[in-house]
């Protein structure tokens, strides 16, 4: 067996739940690793859609920001910000949407705001920018973190991200119809929301690691589902061709 | 009619202290040169909006000329956090800026509707959302056909947009490609626009029937700035200058660096010397 | 993913009796082939919609196909009036069709709500405008933040978008360049759509970063048929039939001379024909 | 002086009204002829508009129709018809809009939508298109219309746009800010709204036009203005470039 980082594990686990017919809202980091890895191995026709407006686009190297010219030369199309909000993301066109963040509790809702009160920061984080909308408008959410206990917490210091809220059916009280989140990738499992209480339930865990390695990343006590697999390790054409495309990138981004 | 002006000039005619700004762009095209001018001329009291304030609105606020700040993300992309912004909100350094936090989609609506000349935008958003707790400005409307709860924010007009774009003619009409973010609803939902762009020509040629072009008589000035989107890129021109972004990060870690930066590449600088900064990234363009 | 299909076969599959049927187009790229196809196969009881219904709805009109229309100006373009229109309306021949009658601006908005998902659309409209008295579906509601009153409407969802494009690539991807009117946003709020092009392209060369694309995945069926807008235009390929539009006023002021017409030039045809009407017009493209 | 025609006198008259920096939402028809004569004589930079969506277009030959290719290709762009009615109607740029209908008021109001009972129509007419809301959104509202007893009426039978409603304030009194009609041009004289009652006033008569045939057109008891000037006959420049304007239309229209 090839070896790999647990960030390459999270990617190739992220990039495998994806489908050949999939239309994805990216975002930078993770998510665009996964979803271009994606692209480039089991998926090549899967439709990629980054917020700045680019429709269908196939970057070479992953773009440092949301932005990146890369995005656009490679699209299908590039459409205003307005339109990229209302017509495609509203309009409930994409199947997969991607959140991370700085605190995620049980139920996938998520933190990307403040950390301490929201009047009296203790940290100020960047904030919401497409993620409260992404939350309750695509067909499905797939949340990608690395485990920690200053992530993986028991409760938000502010929610800036629907997930299942307080749980059941709480997140159809709000009046949202999109499934949420479905799958929690992170570098150490898989985990998936339990279908009554929704709150995520270990799946899958990583090659080597331990369910106490998942209890001690997690500030809530983390549940096991009664079938608890190992998730498959990354093969070697599937981290070839995600280190290649990390290669590219930092080539890239330090002006080749 | 568009007035071409110098860019000095520009900046002293249409943008004032106390004045709401959006200086637009999303990623691309990133009105750099002209944020610089606003700090040189010593602006005060601005209420500055956009989606995706960055480096300019960290170099604003550090330099004291904002009194409140609109925004959905406020990060140095694909970087990390904005470090004066943060020093304003969290220690009050120079100025404590007043936030008003929105989602993108409701920021994108906004700007949409105030082109559109309404008080207000609809859209499905906010829903679970705490946002709605500490921002005024968010309500809920009922659909009257079906019911259903949309969300409503209040449009956005700012007194002065301020964009950067690839070329201008020579009537002053403007022509803007690739990544175009908020930048025509920008222009059309304020008072008064400044335009910067890489250079005028005589006319756009062979563009497309339904480019993006904004007509003379919606811009109120234009700056021809070589490079005056730079660290941010020009499609067709240059390329993201992404080293920038990533020494910003440190340059803006704490006041010292910050202040000699600032003195050193914004305060004893004018406009030319964006040209002279692209010159390395014109084949990533 | 469209799926290239003959177009018998697009609409049999996609356009059902009882169906609600934007065939948009304002002017310029006007779906005359797939609507001919409808005729010869006899649809019934449809809700149709449209802006500008013209030549084709008084055709869907006057060979019983239509239970409703949704509309804003219906006219002969430049010519006058419909003349099988106001036989239903006026005289219930062949049928009495119901209409829901709007504004441009309102069914605009309505088209676009409807792409951007929403249940309605709210604008500055209908002011001491007397459709409010004759249509349910305007309504006003109040701007939470400034208390101004603005017009809604119901969005515009139908079953099946039609319309005629330039091209589409070898993927289904479709092309629309100059007037493109609100067909985007009708494919957009539809369920399912049928797109006709003039012809079907590897891929689209050297088009705008900002072109008109309808990405594959949004559209159902992509038929070719050359010459399919005509007696309206292609922009780049043929130009309007203006003797056409003139013609119509004439064939369509009585019921025997329209059911001859119909019978001969819509009955008896097929979707190749529409090559050889545009032949003489190549030059005016 | 050059012989002309009462509706060449018409066309002339309203180009003359239009300024050089003047934004017009052109209709098709008289207004077309208008805008068109304007830009090529006195107001080389007006812009023109239409509703297809053509900014700043400068057809050689008058469209028959709203959305004629001309108009696109000789547009500085085009853009969709929904951003037409948002951005460029609704948003307040336009400085003049052109109305004209089946029937008229003397208050400005007009109906181009049916003639007899709404749901039982004597004739139906194409409908209001674009005219509600421009009747309401533009600076102001200029209306070209040939004087007659069929279209200048007493009452509606429908009120398709709102010109001054019953007159005096009760424009402002339905929300809107704008001025409304403030010149009606026919092929008999120049008329517009008394400062107070909002009712048409004929201000100027057309060369060899009479009052008496001022109130033989119309079917309501027709207003002089206190001075009633004649208006200038159309010049031979005027003429020359109308003339070769409607000579390459129709040469255009008919196929060449």
């Amino acid at each position: 067996m090839t070896n790999f980082t647990p960030s390459e594990m999270m990617t190739v686990a992220a990039a495998r739940a994806l489908k050949n017919d999939d239309v994805c809202f990216v975002g930078i980091g993770a998510p665009s690793a996964a979803c271009n890895l994606a692209r480039l191995t089991h998926a090549p026709d899967i439709t990629l859609i980054y917020e700045s407006g680019t429709l269908g686009t196939a970057p070479n190297v992953l773009p440092l920001s949301i932005g990146d010219g890369e995005l656009c030369k490679t699209a299908l199309t590039t459409v205003s910000v307005p339109e990229m909000f209302r017509y495609w993301l509203q309009g409930g066109r994409i199947t997969v949407g991607f959140l991370g963040g700085a605190q995620l509790d049980r139920f996938g809702n998520i933190n990307t705001t403040v950390v301490g009160d929201y009047d009296n920061p203790k940290v100020r984080l960047p904030g919401g920018g497409g993620a409260p909308e992404i939350a309750i408008s695509c067909g499905e959410i797939f949340i990608t973190m690395k485990q920690s206990l200053r992530g993986f917490v028991e409760k938000l210091d502010f929610v800036t991200s629907l997930g299942h809220g307080k749980g059941g059916n709480d997140r159809a009280a709000h009046g949202v119809t999109t499934r949420g989140p479905t799958r929690l990738i992170t570098d150490l499992a898989m985990w998936e929301p339990d279908p009554v209480t929704k709150e995520f339930t270990v799946t899958s865990l990583h090659p080597g690691v331990t369910r106490d390695q998942i209890r001690e990343t997690v500030g809530w006590k983390a549940k096991f589902a009664e079938d608890v697999g190992e998730t498959p390790a990354p093969e070697a054409l599937e981290l070839e061709v995600l280190r290649d495309l990390h290669a590219r990138t930092k080539a890239a981004h330090e002006g080749k | 009619m568009a007035k071409f002006q110098c860019l000095a000039e520009a900046v002293a005619e249409n943008l004032k202290d106390g004045d709401s700004v959006a200086f637009e762009g999303f990623t691309h095209l990133i009105p750099h040169a002209v944020a610089h001018e606003v700090i040189r001329q010593g602006r005060k009291d601005l209420t500055v909006m956009r989606m995706t304030p960055d480096i300019i609105y960290d170099q604003l606020i550090g330099m004291g000329c904002v009194e409140k700040m609109i925004f959905s993300f406020a990060g140095n992309p694909g970087v990390g956090l904005l470090r004066r912004f943060r020093d304003s909100l969290e220690n009050g350094w120079p100025l404590q800026v007043e936030i008003e936090e929105h989602s993108h989609a409701a920021m994108a609506n906004a700007y949409e509707a105030g082109a559109a000349g309404l008080p207000c935008a609809i859209f499905r958003g906010y829903r679970g959302a705490e946002l709605t707790r500490v921002n005024p400005n968010i309500k809920f409307i009922k659909c009257p056909f079906t019911g259903e709860e949309l969300a409503a924010v209040p449009s956005l007009r700012p007194d002065v947009a301020v964009i950067h774009a690839q070329r201008a003619n020579a009537k002053g009409d403007v022509f803007i490609e690739g990544i175009t973010g908020v930048q025509k609803e920008a222009v059309l939902a304020a008072k008064r626009s400044i335009v910067t762009v890489e250079e005028i020509v005589d006319d756009f040629g062979g563009i497309s029937p339904n480019a993006t072009v904004l007509p003379s008589w919606t811009v109120t000035s234009v700056v021809a700035v070589p490079g005056g989107a730079h660290p941010s890129y020009t499609q067709g021109y240059y390329g993201r200058d992404n080293a920038a972004y990533i020494e910003w990060d440190k340059v803006s870690s704490d006041r010292d660096s910050f202040t000699a930066w600032m003195e050193e590449n914004v305060l004893k600088q004018g406009p030319e010397v964006f040209e002279t900064r692209v010159a390395h990234l014109k084949n990533a363009g």
